[in-house]
C-alpha cells in the first residue's frame, strides 16, 4: 500500500457523514434565511403602504370625514373642495389615464424596440451592434429626471408645433402625446435589451432549418426568429409596462397634471397615478399627504393586475410556441 | 427580377431599418441634447472642486492708492480701477448665477493688504489673488456694490470712494466632488449588502430548494418586488431604514447607509433574476460530476456551479450599478438632498442623480449643470461597462 | 465468487413508471462488467443506483437491497458522500469543470479536506499517469481543461475519478461522444485499469462489450434478462431475447 | 456598407422632417383660448398670487379654477411661457428673464423699486420662525440663532437678500455696528451645527445668508434641508419640533397661518418681500393686467384672449 493510498483511505473512511451533512444543512438554512429576507421586503412594503393608504378610508381624518372608497375609485375629479379640508378625492379618471398612456407608449416602444433588437442581433455588423448595445445600456442608466429634462426641452415644443400644424391649440405641448413619447423613450432601452437577448438565444438550427428550406433572410427573421423569441419579447413588454406605469419624475414634467378627466384626446393634458403621488409629497401629515399612499396602493394593485394578466396571456401565447 | 416575394421582403426590410433608425435617432437625440447643454461646463475643476465656497470677510485700514495703469494685455470685457489696481469681469458660476471674478490685480494694489475681519486682533492678511470671486463691497458713505449690479458698477463705486468697510470674497464653489464620492460610497455599500443576499437567494431557489408551495410563494413574492415603483421604495426607506440606522449608529438623519439599504431592496430582484438565469445555464453534468466525486452539495455549489456562473453575475451586477447611479426618486427620501463636501457614511449627502434633481428644483432650474452631471453619469456607466466587459472576457478566456 | 456489489430484489419507480423490475445480480470484484440493452431499458438507471446518484431525482423511489461490500447502501444513515469516494463515475459526455487540468484532478481530494500541496501534486501526477494523459499535458497542467480535445477530456474525467482511488468505477457510455481513435485509447486504458479497479460499464456497442468486458448483463424493459460470462452471452445465450438482440434483430 | 448608407439616409430624412416644424411668425391670434398655468396647492407662490388677486379660495382648492388648467413648477411655467403663445402663468420676480414677458399689475411695472415703495401689490412675505427661547440643546445654539436673526436686519444681511433677487426690508445699521452685542460670534463655534429648514423658495437666499454669516460667527456649521413652507413652523415649534427633522430656524414663503402657526412671542418675523410676476409669451399683445381680470381668467369667466385684451 502506497503512502498516497493510505492518506486517501484515511480521509475517505473518516466518519465524515455527520460533518458534511451538517455543513450542507447549515448552508441550506443560511441560504434559505436570505431568501426569506429577500421575500419579506415586499410584505413589509405592502403592510406599510396599506397601513398608510387605508387610513383615509377608515378614519375620520381628524374630523373631515372618511373618504368613500367607491367614489374614490370611480370619480372623475381629483379633489372637490380645499386641500386638507375636504375628503372628496377620486382617482377613477387617473387610473384610466395611466392605463391608456402606458398602453399607447407600449404601442410605440414595442415595435421600435423589438425591431431595433432584431437589427442589433441579426442584421447589423459586429461592430455596429457592439456600439448600439453600449448605447442602449447607457440609456438604461440615464436618470429619469434627465428624460424629463429632454421631454420638457424638446418633446413639449415638438408636440406644441405638431398640434399647431394640425390646427389644434394644445396647452403648451403638455399632453397625452408628450407623456406617451417620453415613456416610450424610457421603456425603449429595457425592451430592446431584453428582446435582443431572447432573439440571440434562438437556436441556430431553427434559423438554418428555415434558410435551408429556401426562405430568405428577411422571411427567416420575421417568421421564425421573432416567433421563436416570442416569450422573451413578451417578458420585455411586461418589464416595459411596469416602468411605464411606475415612472414619476419625468411624467410630471410633461403631463400637465390635469385634475379632472379622463383625458383621451392625444393633445389633451393628462395626469397619472405617479404624477399625482409626487405632487403632494412635500407635506408630511394630513389627509392630502395620506391620500398619496392610497394612490400608491392603487398603483401597486394596478401594476400587479397588469402583470398577472400579461403573464396569463404570455402563458397562452407560449403554449403555441414554435419549437 | 422583382417578384412578389422580393417586394414583400423589401417592405419588411425597410420597416426594420426604419424602426431601428427611429430607435437610434431618438437615443442619439437624448445624448445630443445632454451633451449640447452640458458640455461647456464640463472640466476637471468641476469634478474635483468643493460644492461649498470658502468665504472671507476682508477689511482694509488706511489704503495707500496706486496709480498703476491698466495693462494693455487686459481683455476689453475687464473693468479696471486705477485707484485700487484691480480688474474685474462678469461671469457665471457653475450653477448659472452671475458672479464677478478678479481677472487682474496689480503688484502694488492696496487690496493686497486686506486682512481677515473676523480675526480683529491678529489682522491676518488674506492674500487675495486672480480667480477669486468678489461677492460684495460695502462702504461707509453709500450703498453696497453687489454682484447683481455687475462688474462695471462695482468698479465705478470703488473708483469714487476712499474707504472700504468690508469686502467679501469667496472661492468658486459648485463642484460635484462630494456627490461623486457619495455615489461611489453608495455603489460599494449597496453592492456589499445586496450581492451576498441576492446571490445566496438565487442559489437557494435554483440549487437547494425543493419544488414545493413555499418555494413558489417565495419566488413570486420576490418577483412582485420588481413591479414596485421606486418612489414607494423611497417611502419604505424613510419609514424603516432611516429610523433603523438612526437607532443603531451615530446617524441623526437620512444617511448613506439608509440609502444603500433602500437601494439594496430595489436591486435584490435584479441580482436574483440575473444570477438565477446564469445558474440555470450551468450544465447539470457539472453538478453530477462533482457529486460523483464525493463532494457535498455546498462544495458543488460553491466550487463548481458558482464560478461557472460568474460572468452572468458580473453582468447582473453591472445592471445593478447602472440602476444605483440613475436612481433618484427613492433616494430623495432615503438619503436626503443636502449637497455636502465632507462625506461620511452616516451623514447626509447626495448622489449625482439626486444632485441633478435638486438643481432642477431650484428657481429657476439650472439645466446646463444638470446636463453636465448627466454626462458625468454617462461616462461613469461607460467606464464600468468597459471594465466589466474586459473582466468577463478575461475570465472566459482563462477557463 | 468474490463479489463487491450484491443486489437483491431491486425495484425502481419514477412516479408511476417502473424503470427497474426485480433486479438480482452479483458484481464481481476486479472484473469489467458490461451492461447492454436497447435505449430506455434501464441500464443507466441501474448504474446510477450503485452510487446513489438517483437521489438527485425527487420522483425516484427505490425498494430492495444494494449491498456494497456487504453493507446496504440504501439505509437512511449510510454515508453517501463516502460511498461516492469509493464508487467513482465517468459520464457519457466528457464534463471537465471549467478550471485548470490540475484543479480538475485535485477537486475530489480537496473536497475531502486534503490541503497538503505535495500530496495533491503526487495524486494529480499519479492519476494523470494512470489515465495515460500525463505525457500529453505535463507542460500545460495549469491551463484550462476545456482546451483539451474530446478524447483527452474524457481521459481527464477518468483521471479525476481515479484520483480518489475508488474501488469501483462506473462508466456510463464513456465513448459514445468520441471518435474511433479516441474510443480505442479509452478501451486500452480500461484494460489497464481493471487490474486495480472493478469497472461497471454501460455501453451501446455490443462489440465494445465483447472486446473489453469479462461479464455482461442484458437489460430489457427494466428487467435483467440474462447475466453471464461475456463469451457465453455472445456465443451461447440462454434466453431467446438475448440472442435476438445480439444478432441485431432489434435494438 | 449598403446597410450603413441606407441607415444614414433614413437618419438624415427623419432629422429633416423634424426640423421642418419650425416656429411660424404670423403674430398673435386673439381668438384663441387662454391656457391657464398654476403652481400646485402646496406652493407659497400660489398662496401669494391668489391672495394678491383676491381669489383666496383658490389657494388650496383646485375645483374653483377654470377647467383644464395646467399644473407646473416654477421652471415649468417659465419654459412653458416661452413656448405656449396663448398661456398665462406667474413666477417669482427673481426668476424673470427675457424669454417671457412680465406684465404690469394694476398699472404698476414689476420692479424692485416698485415693491420697496409699496406700489406693486402682487407680493408675498418671506418669513422666519425660530425655536422657542429656552428650547435649545445648548445656550450657544440659542445665541448663534439670535445673532443670525440680528444679522438678517443689517445692511450686510439685506445686501445678500437683494443680491439673490428678493426685496429686502429697509435698514440703516451694519453688522459691525451690532456685533458687540453678540459675543458668541467671537468664539470658535466650528463644533456647533445649526439646522435650517422650511420653504424651498427661500433655500437659495438662506444658503447665501449662512455662507456669508458663517465666517462672521466663528465658523458654525449650517445644515440646510428645505422641504416646504408648512415644515418651517412644524419643525421648530409645531408637531415635529422634537423629531428627527427638528430645525433651529424655519422659513415660510407666505404669511403664517393665524389659526395654527402662531409661535411664542418674538420668535417669528419677516426677512424680505418677494414679488410675483404674471408672465405671458413674448408675442402676446397684453402689457398690463388688473387683479379683477386675473381672477376672471383663473376662475374661467374670461376664456378667450379677445375678452382680456380690450
Amino acid at each position: 500500500m502506497s503512502t498516497i493510498t493510505r492518506i486517501l483511505n484515511r480521509y475517505k473512511n473518516r466518519r465524515t457523514y455527520n460533518k458534511k451533512e451538517f455543513v450542507d444543512k447549515i448552508v441550506r438554512v443560511i441560504f434559505m434565511m436570505s431568501t426569506i429576507l429577500s421575500a419579506s421586503f415586499i410584505i413589509i412594503i405592502i403592510i406599510f403602504i396599506s397601513l398608510k393608504g387605508l387610513t383615509p378610508f377608515v378614519t375620520s381624518n381628524s374630523g373631515i370625514g372618511s373618504v368613500n372608497i367607491i367614489s374614490f375609485l370611480t370619480g372623475n375629479v381629483w379633489l372637490t373642495g380645499t386641500a386638507f379640508q375636504s375628503s372628496l378625492y377620486s382617482i377613477g379618471f387617473i387610473i384610466v389615464n395611466t392605463l391608456f398612456i402606458a398602453f399607447l407608449s407600449l404601442l410605440i416602444s414595442m415595435p421600435v424596440g423589438v425591431l431595433t433588437a432584431l437589427f442589433i442581433a441579426k442584421i447589423a455588423s459586429r461592430r455596429i451592434s457592439e456600439f448600439l448595445r453600449i448605447v442602449v445600456e447607457l440609456l438604461a442608466s440615464i436618470p429619469s429626471i434627465v428624460y424629463g429634462l429632454f421631454g420638457s426641452g424638446v418633446i413639449l415644443i415638438f408636440v406644441y408645433n405638431l398640434a399647431e400644424a394640425f390646427g389644434i391649440q394644445s396647452r403648451g405641448g403638455n399632453s397625452v402625446l408628450a407623456t406617451v413619447l417620453v415613456l416610450a423613450l424610457m421603456t425603449l432601452p429595457t425592451i430592446t435589451a431584453i428582446s435582443e437577448v431572447s432573439i440571440r438565444s434562438v437556436n441556430k438550427d431553427i434559423e438554418q432549418g428555415s434558410l435551408a428550406l429556401g426562405a430568405t433572410r428577411t422571411q427567416t427573421n420575421f417568421k421564425v426568429i421573432l416567433m421563436s423569441a416570442k416569450s422573451g419579447i413578451f417578458a420585455s413588454a411586461i418589464l416595459g409596462i411596469g416602468r411605464a406605469l411606475g415612472e414619476a419624475t419625468a411624467v410630471s414634467l410633461v403631463a400637465g397634471n390635469s385634475k379632472s378627466g379622463p383625458s383621451l384626446g392625444v393633445f389633451d393634458i393628462t395626469s397619472t397615478l405617479t404624477s399625482t403621488m409626487l405632487e403632494g409629497l412635500k407635506e408630511t401629515t394630513g389627509i392630502d399627504y395620506d391620500i398619496r399612499f392610497s394612490v400608491g396602493l392603487v398603483l401597486m394593485v394596478v401594476i400587479l393586475l397588469t402583470n398577472l394578466i400579461l403573464n396569463y396571456i404570455k402563458k397562452k401565447v407560449g403554449s403555441i410556441d414554435v419549437k | 427580377m422583382l417578384n412578389k416575394r422580393n417586394i414583400i421582403d423589401i417592405i419588411y426590410q425597410v420597416i426594420t431599418y426604419l424602426a431601428a433608425s427611429v430607435g437610434v435617432i431618438a437615443l442619439s437625440m437624448i445624448i445630443f441634447f445632454v451633451f449640447s447643454n452640458g458640455l461647456k461646463l464640463l472640466n476637471f475643476g468641476l469634478l474635483v472642486n468643493d460644492y461649498h465656497a470658502e468665504f472671507y470677510n476682508g477689511g482694509i485700514d488706511d489704503p495707500i492708492f496706486t496709480f498703476s495703469h491698466r495693462p494693455i494685455s487686459l481683455d476689453d470685457k475687464v473693468f479696471y480701477s486705477q485707484k485700487w489696481g484691480i480688474g474685474l469681469v462678469d461671469s457665471k458660476d457653475r450653477e448659472g448665477n452671475p458672479i464677478i471674478i478678479i481677472e487682474y490685480i496689480s503688484g502694488d494694489s492696496p487690496l493686497l493688504e486686506i486682512y481677515d475681519k473676523n480675526n480683529e486682533e491678529s489682522k491676518e492678511i488674506i492674500g487675495i489673488d486672480k480667480g477669486f470671486l468678489v461677492s460684495k463691497i460695502s462702504y461707509y458713505d453709500k450703498n453696497t456694490s453687489l454682484t447683481m449690479y455687475g462688474a462695471e458698477s462695482m468698479i465705478n463705486d470703488i473708483e469714487s470712494t476712499n474707504e472700504i468697510r468690508e469686502i467679501v470674497f469667496s472661492s468658486l464653489g459648485g463642484g460635484i466632488r462630494g456627490s461623486i464620492i457619495t455615489t461611489l460610497y453608495l455603489i460599494s455599500i449597496t453592492i456589499i449588502i445586496a450581492l451576498p443576499i441576492g446571490i445566496s437567494t438565487a442559489i437557494y431557489l435554483n440549487e437547494f430548494s425543493s419544488k414545493n408551495r413555499l418555494t413558489s410563494l417565495l419566488r413570486s413574492l420576490i418577483e412582485t418586488l420588481t413591479g414596485v415603483p421606486s418612489i414607494i421604495f423611497g417611502l419604505l426607506g424613510l419609514a424603516v431604514f432611516v429610523p433603523l440606522t438612526i437607532r443603531f449608529s451615530e446617524a441623526t438623519s437620512a444617511n448613506i447607509v439608509s440609502g444603500s439599504l433602500t437601494l439594496s431592496v430595489i436591486l435584490l430582484p435584479i441580482i436574483i433574476k440575473s444570477t438565477e438565469e446564469s445558474l440555470k445555464v450551468v450544465p447539470d453534468s457539472f453538478r453530477s460530476a462533482s457529486l460523483a466525486l464525493g463532494a457535498n452539495h455546498t462544495q458543488t455549489t460553491l466550487k463548481v456551479v458558482l464560478p461557472s456562473a460568474f460572468p452572468g453575475i458580473m453582468t447582473g451586477t453591472l445592471l445593478a450599478i447602472g440602476r444605483i447611479i440613475g436612481e433618484s426618486a427613492a433616494l430623495i427620501f432615503a438619503i436626503g438632498t443636502a449637497v455636502k463636501d465632507d462625506i461620511s457614511i452616516f451623514g447626509k449627502s447626495t448622489t449625482l442623480s439626486v444632485h441633478i434633481w435638486s438643481l432642477m428644483k431650484d428657481e429657476p432650474a439650472n439645466i446646463e449643470l444638470a446636463s453636465t452631471i448627466a454626462i458625468v453619469i454617462l461616462l461613469i456607466v461607460l467606464t464600468l461597462n468597459i471594465i466589466v466587459k474586459l473582466i468577463s472576457k478575461r475570465f472566459i478566456k482563462e477557463f | 465468487m468474490n463479489s463487491i456489489f450484491e443486489i437483491d430484489n431491486l425495484n425502481l419507480h419514477y412516479d408511476d413508471f417502473q424503470a427497474l423490475k426485480d433486479i438480482n445480480i452479483r458484481i464481481e470484484k476486479n472484473k469489467v462488467t458490461a451492461l447492454i440493452g436497447p435505449s430506455g431499458c434501464g441500464k443507466s438507471t441501474f448504474l446510477r443506483c450503485l452510487n446513489r446518484m438517483n437521489d438527485l431525482i425527487d420522483s425516484c423511489k427505490i425498494t430492495g437491497e444494494i449491498e456494497f461490500k456487504e453493507e446496504n447502501i440504501y439505509t437512511s444513515n449510510y454515508d453517501v458522500i463516502s460511498l461516492r469516494t469509493k464508487v467513482g463515475m465517468v459520464f457519457q459526455k466528457p464534463n471537465p469543470f471549467p478550471m485548470s487540468i490540475y484543479d480538475n484532478v485535485a477537486y475530489g481530494p480537496r473536497c475531502q479536506g486534503i490541503k497538503d500541496k505535495n500530496i495533491l501534486d503526487e495524486i494529480v501526477a499519479t492519476s494523470l499517469k494512470s489515465s495515460a494523459l500525463y505525457e500529453e499535458v505535463r507542460d500545460r497542467i495549469k491551463e484550462s481543461a476545456l482546451s483539451l480535445s474530446g478524447g483527452q477530456q474524457q481521459r481527464l474525467c477518468i483521471a479525476r475519478a481515479i484520483a480518489m482511488e475508488p474501488e469501483v468505477i462506473l462508466m456510463d457510455e464513456p465513448t459514445s461522444a468520441l471518435d474511433p481513435i479516441a474510443t480505442l485509447r479509452i478501451e486500452e486504458l480500461m484494460n489497464e485499469l481493471k487490474k486495480k479497479y472493478t469497472i461497471i460499464i454501460v455501453t451501446h456497442s455490443m462489440h465494445q462489450a465483447a472486446r473489453i468486458s469479462d461479464n455482461t448483463a442484458f437489460f430489457l424493459m427494466g428487467e435483467l434478462i440474462e447475466f453471464d460470462k461475456t463469451n457465453k452471452i455472445f456465443t451461447t445465450p440462454k434466453n431467446q431475447k438475448t440472442e435476438d438482440y445480439i444478432t441485431g434483430r432489434f435494438g | 456598407m449598403k446597410k450603413i448608407a441606407l441607415l444614414g439616409m433614413i437618419v438624415i430624412g427623419v432629422f429633416g422632417l423634424t426640423s421642418c416644424t419650425s416656429n411660424k411668425e404670423d403674430g398673435f391670434d386673439k381668438t384663441k383660448t387662454v391656457t391657464v398655468y398654476t403652481r400646485d396647492t402646496s406652493s407659497g407662490t400660489r398662496a401669494g398670487f391668489m391672495s394678491g388677486i383676491g381669489f383666496n379660495e383658490a389657494t388650496e382648492d383646485n375645483s374653483v379654477l377654470v377647467d383644464r388648467f395646467v399644473t407646473k413648477d416654477n421652471t415649468g411655467i417659465l419654459t412653458a411661457m416661452a413656448t405656449d403663445e396663448y398661456g398665462i402663468g406667474y413666477i417669482s420676480l427673481a426668476s424673470l428673464n427675457s424669454t417671457v414677458k412680465g406684465l404690469s399689475f394694476n398699472g404698476v411695472e414689476p420692479s424692485i423699486a416698485n415693491v420697496i415703495n409699496n406700489t406693486y401689490e402682487l407680493k408675498r412675505p418671506f418669513n422666519y420662525v425660530l425655536r422657542e427661547y429656552g428650547d435649545y440643546n445648548t445656550i450657544e445654539e440659542e445665541q448663534i440663532v439670535k445673532a443670525f436673526i440680528a444679522f438678517l436686519g443689517t445692511i450686510d444681511g439685506s445686501d445678500i437678500i437683494s443680491d439673490k433677487g428678493a426685496v429686502s426690508l429697509d435698514t440703516n445699521y451694519t453688522w459691525d455696528d451690532i456685533k458687540g452685542n453678540h459675543s458668541i460670534c467671537s468664539s470658535d463655534n466650528s463644533g456647533i451645527t445649526i439646522k435650517f429648514g422650511g420653504s424651498d423658495s427661500i433655500e437659495k437666499i438662506a444658503k447665501a445668508l449662512t455662507e456669508s454669516f458663517v465666517p462672521k460667527c466663528g465658523d458654525f456649521v449650517p445644515e440646510h434641508d428645505h422641504t416646504g413652507s408648512t415644515d418651517g413652523f412644524k419643525r421648530t415649534q409645531g408637531s415635529e419640533k422634537d423629531g428627527d427633522n427638528a430645525k433651529h430656524v424655519g422659513f415660510a414663503s407666505r404669511p403664517f397661518r393665524p389659526d395654527s402657526e402662531v409661535g411664542a412671542p418674538g420668535t417669528q418675523g419677516q426677512l424680505a418681500w418677494d414679488a410675483i410676476v404674471v408672465i405671458v409669451h413674448l408675442n402676446n399683445e397684453l402689457i398690463d393686467v388688473t387683479a379683477l381680470d386675473l381672477k376672471s381668467i383663473y376662475d374661467g369667466t374670461l376664456s378667450i384672449w379677445e375678452e382680456v385684451i380690450n
